[in-house]
């Protein structure tokens, strides 16, 4: 038998789950977002530190699937150096493509990533006492 | 990297011997088995004596083996078929919550077309109680279908009590033993089954194949309409190597099923007990004793199912979950519901099912890397506490 | 004594490279395509590599295809799904007279179940009337079902010209290519065939293997229920080695059916004009143009079919006889009686179907053998004129 | 590939199939037996020479499968030195029997060689003017 790699994931989402980037709780952060259920298998959360409104720093927990464990992954490293709104414009599908592509029923777990970051800057913006600059929030991840 | 495969419950290897008898019927024995001229009478002897050996696997005469594709038409068959020819008589069938999805989505769509379907509840086991089953039973009650034992947890359930019950009753009974047959004693006799399923790829035989005992006498529809092949009941050109793979496959494990079973048990406790001992919030799920010899299923608490199955792919161990969160749906595995584990607790449940190429030294590998994985899962979990 | 092998058309011997294709996967990659591990991945690439191997040989695309345990399967999935997911339309099928039993005895079972068929009459070659399909059809009707050629006589159905009335009409379409996929060029879309069967073992594929071509957004029932193999059309673990041999055997089937189908037809039409020369009150059934470049079927008049199989049998070649006296109903074949013929002259049927193994010298047997033995047979026989 | 022998035939029967015993017309039989019929693909004429009561010689001609075949032939064999009355009593399981078997789609057939048999014996009581010491003829072969 050879070992040609699990799923039908890519190599990068391969090395995302191998070696999570920027694991763990961040010490006050600036923003945190919280999105998923546990009853659906997948929870996120996704800390950020802002300088400047630019994203220094960010970090993630995830219970969830590969694919939520490689998008978190990935998410956290394609926002920093991104000011606040720049990181609002981060689709999941920028996500799953930065990681080589998803497979299309892996494509909801993106999803979960694009909203944590989303509620992470809402959280941000609310911090501040400011309005973020869309018009409502991320509506809650349902099944 | 060695594999550490311990996932035999999905499919097992392919026993060396079976491909030795298989390859014969690949090359020179290429005939078509109902075929008059002898290239194809050469073949048709080497399926007669599989399906003796299929018979005498589960106690059957070889008159009453009809040879599928494999269990999940084994099962379509003997619900839908049953459903079709008995619909006169009633329009009720009984089976539990924790079948195959062959059987519970053959249900499914017998509702659509106007049955009644029980779905028998199960203790925290995964355990059918034999009085519920008597007690669903109505005079509209043409089918009762009980797997042997599960897929996912490995329990294995009171049939010969359902057996005599559905006989009593004078109602008709299926068996699931695509988990049993080959593993454990399976007799169709003790069983009161009027069907029962197997499937090859579960015994060390080739997947494609798979077979439906019906007792001789029982009314059931044919699936597939055609030739007069499998003696009318299942058309469609023998799939012959397969065929003769599964036959062999038969024999291989009737002789051999008792040793390989005491084996089995040794390696599947020492697993799963090392593993509830050395890893914390961890619990067994499916019956700690009435169980296959080669499953042991375990949930972890904050961590879900399909990270762990990858994580350890990484260190070439191949296990399972049963949670469905790596399909599109993200339903938790039915069977650990039915079993009333919360779905926080479903996800993250993990199977290891041993087969008998399984070694100690597989046992070791798991039992090094598991805690380590579980504990890098957790320090990554949003759930685990702080 | 060397087996000279006409009878292709009830199965191929498998190709050697086939066998070569498929022996990993009875030993190595024996994992269950749908597990997340490597063992499983490893051997679901191998199973969308085939798919889109049997999607090439017909012109259609990979998603279009869905590998089932072959003709039979594929056949009646076609009628039957079609018929239970449009049944809310229209309850009408048209159907040719010729067709293969798969195909009879699925609009058999269905016609008990409300729905009306139309079995199409042919003419004395075998031949369906476009116009007569054209005719039959009704606001009522939901499929039209047409073989691409004929298992018995080898006549070649206009299809096509057939395809463009069901388009135009808005009535779906089968085409049973078992006979030409992988041996004349076979193309989903210049069909206008919304589904189309295969089976691997006509094709130096192995036993056990079929597709059907479901054009995208084709409105089916499954026939079995169950995992979501096959994205969830065609559920039951996949017979892997079968698959990756079935599209090794596309592949070659492919690339050199132009090559072969020129040397066959050269093969073919001495055979068949050096035996109805050889051989007074012989005839040739089937078009005598439009047909299979490996068929040839001829009736002898005075001698029945199975003793002339086996009386050829004894100088080991093996051919078939269309007559079904060799099953337990007495009738002959159905295809040669819808061709006109007298029941007597349809019992002295042979059919010699060539394939990529004949070779000139397979022929030279045959032309020596059967004057001879149908000579033998007509001393012995009450009906031949003294 | 293996020569193993056609159909699900004895060896018994493929020898006779090869090579039939007794085949042909008789010149001037005492008794002729003809039955079955075209449509259904098996005819078979069986002639018989009968002295003192005695058959002592038997022929036959046959239209139809290996079965068939196998059973005129070797029904033939079996009525030779016997008497006419000792030959009704020969029934088509005997002559399967005979044949070391048939299979079971293939029983049908051996009830021609027992029914061409009685035929041709109560053809020969008939030519000799007197009544057969059964009641009634065979029945017509009809499918
Ligand atoms: C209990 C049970 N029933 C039925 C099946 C279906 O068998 P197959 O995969 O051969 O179609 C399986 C295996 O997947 C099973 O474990
Ligand atoms: C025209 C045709 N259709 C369908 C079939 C059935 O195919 P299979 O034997 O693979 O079930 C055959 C072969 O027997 C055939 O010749
Ligand atoms: S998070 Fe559940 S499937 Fe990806
Ligand atoms: S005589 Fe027709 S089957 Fe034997």
């Amino acid at each position: 038998m050879t070992h040609s790699g699990p799923a039908a994931y890519s190599p990068l989402v391969i090395d995302h789950v191998k070696n999570p980037r920027n694991i763990g709780e961040m010490d006050r952060p600036d923003g945190v977002g919280r999105v998923g259920n546990p009853v659906c298998g997948d929870v996120m959360e996704l800390y950020i530190r802002v300088k400047d409104r630019i994203i220094t720093d960010a970090s993630f927990k995830t219970f969830g699937c590969g694919a939520a464990i490689a998008t978190s992954s990935m998410v956290t490293e394609m926002v920093k150096g991104k000011t606040v709104d720049e990181a609002l414009e981060i689709s999941n599908k920028a996500v799953a493509e930065a990681l080589g592509g998803l497979p299309p029923v892996k494509m909801h777990c993106s999803v979960l990533a694009e909203e944590a970051l989303k509620k992470a800057v809402e959280n941000y913006y609310e911090r501040r006492g400011e309005k973020p600059p869309f018009g409502t929030a991320v509506k809650e991840h349902h099944h | 990297m060695k594999l550490v495969y311990l996932d035999n419950a999905a499919t097992t290897p392919v026993d060396p011997r079976v491909k030795g008898a298989m390859l014969p019927y690949l090359e020179d024995h290429f005939g078509n088995p109902s075929s008059v001229h002898s290239a194809g009478q050469a073949v048709r002897h080497a399926v007669e004596e599989a399906r003796g050996s299929v018979a005498a696997l589960i106690g059957g005469r070889a008159d009453e083996i009809y040879f599928t594709s494999g269990g999940t038409e084994a099962d379509n068959w003997a619900l839908k078929g049953t459903a079709w020819a008995k619909s006169d008589k009633g329009n009720h069938i009984i089976t539990t919550s924790v079948e195959h999805h062959a059987v519970i989505e053959a249900c499914h769509y017998l509702s659509k077309h106007g049955f009644e379907i029980t779905l028998l509840p199960v203790d925290r086991y995964g355990m059918v109680d034999p009085e519920d089953v008597s007690k669903a039973v109505t005079p509209k009650t043409i089918l009762i279908s009980v797997m042997h034992a599960n897929n996912e947890i490995g329990t294995i359930q009171p049939v010969a009590e359902i057996g005599k019950i559905a006989r009593e009753r004078g109602v008709l009974f299926h068996v699931d033993a695509v988990q049993t047959a080959g593993h454990l004693p399976v007799n169709v006799n003790s069983l009161n089954a009027d069907m029962l399923s197997v499937s090859g790829h579960k015994l060390y035989g080739p997947k494609g194949t798979g077979a439906l005992y019906i007792r001789k006498g029982t009314r059931i529809d044919s699936l597939l309409s055609g030739g007069s092949q499998e003696r009318g009941k299942r058309p469609g050109t023998e799939n012959v190597p397969g065929i003769v793979g599964f036959g062999k496959a038969a024999d291989i494990a009737r002789t051999e099923m008792a040793a390989e079973t005491e084996r089995l048990y040794l390696l599947r406790d020492r697993l799963s007990s090392e593993l509830l001992d050395r890893i914390p919030d961890s619990q067994l799920n499916g019956h700690p004793a009435v169980r296959l010899p080669n499953n042991v299923n375990i949930s972890f608490s904050y961590v879900e199912g399909e990270s762990l199955v990858l994580n350890l792919d990484f260190e070439g161990i191949c296990a399972s979950t049963g949670s469905a969160c790596s399909s599109s749906s993200l339903e938790p595995s039915h069977v650990l519901l039915a079993c009333g584990k919360i779905a926080e607790e479903a996800h993250g449940s993990l199977r290891f099912s041993l087969g008998k190429f399984t070694r100690d030294s597989d046992i070791d590998a798991v039992i090094e890397a598991l805690p380590r994985i579980v504990k890098k899962l957790r320090a990554m979990s949003p759930l685990a506490p702080r």
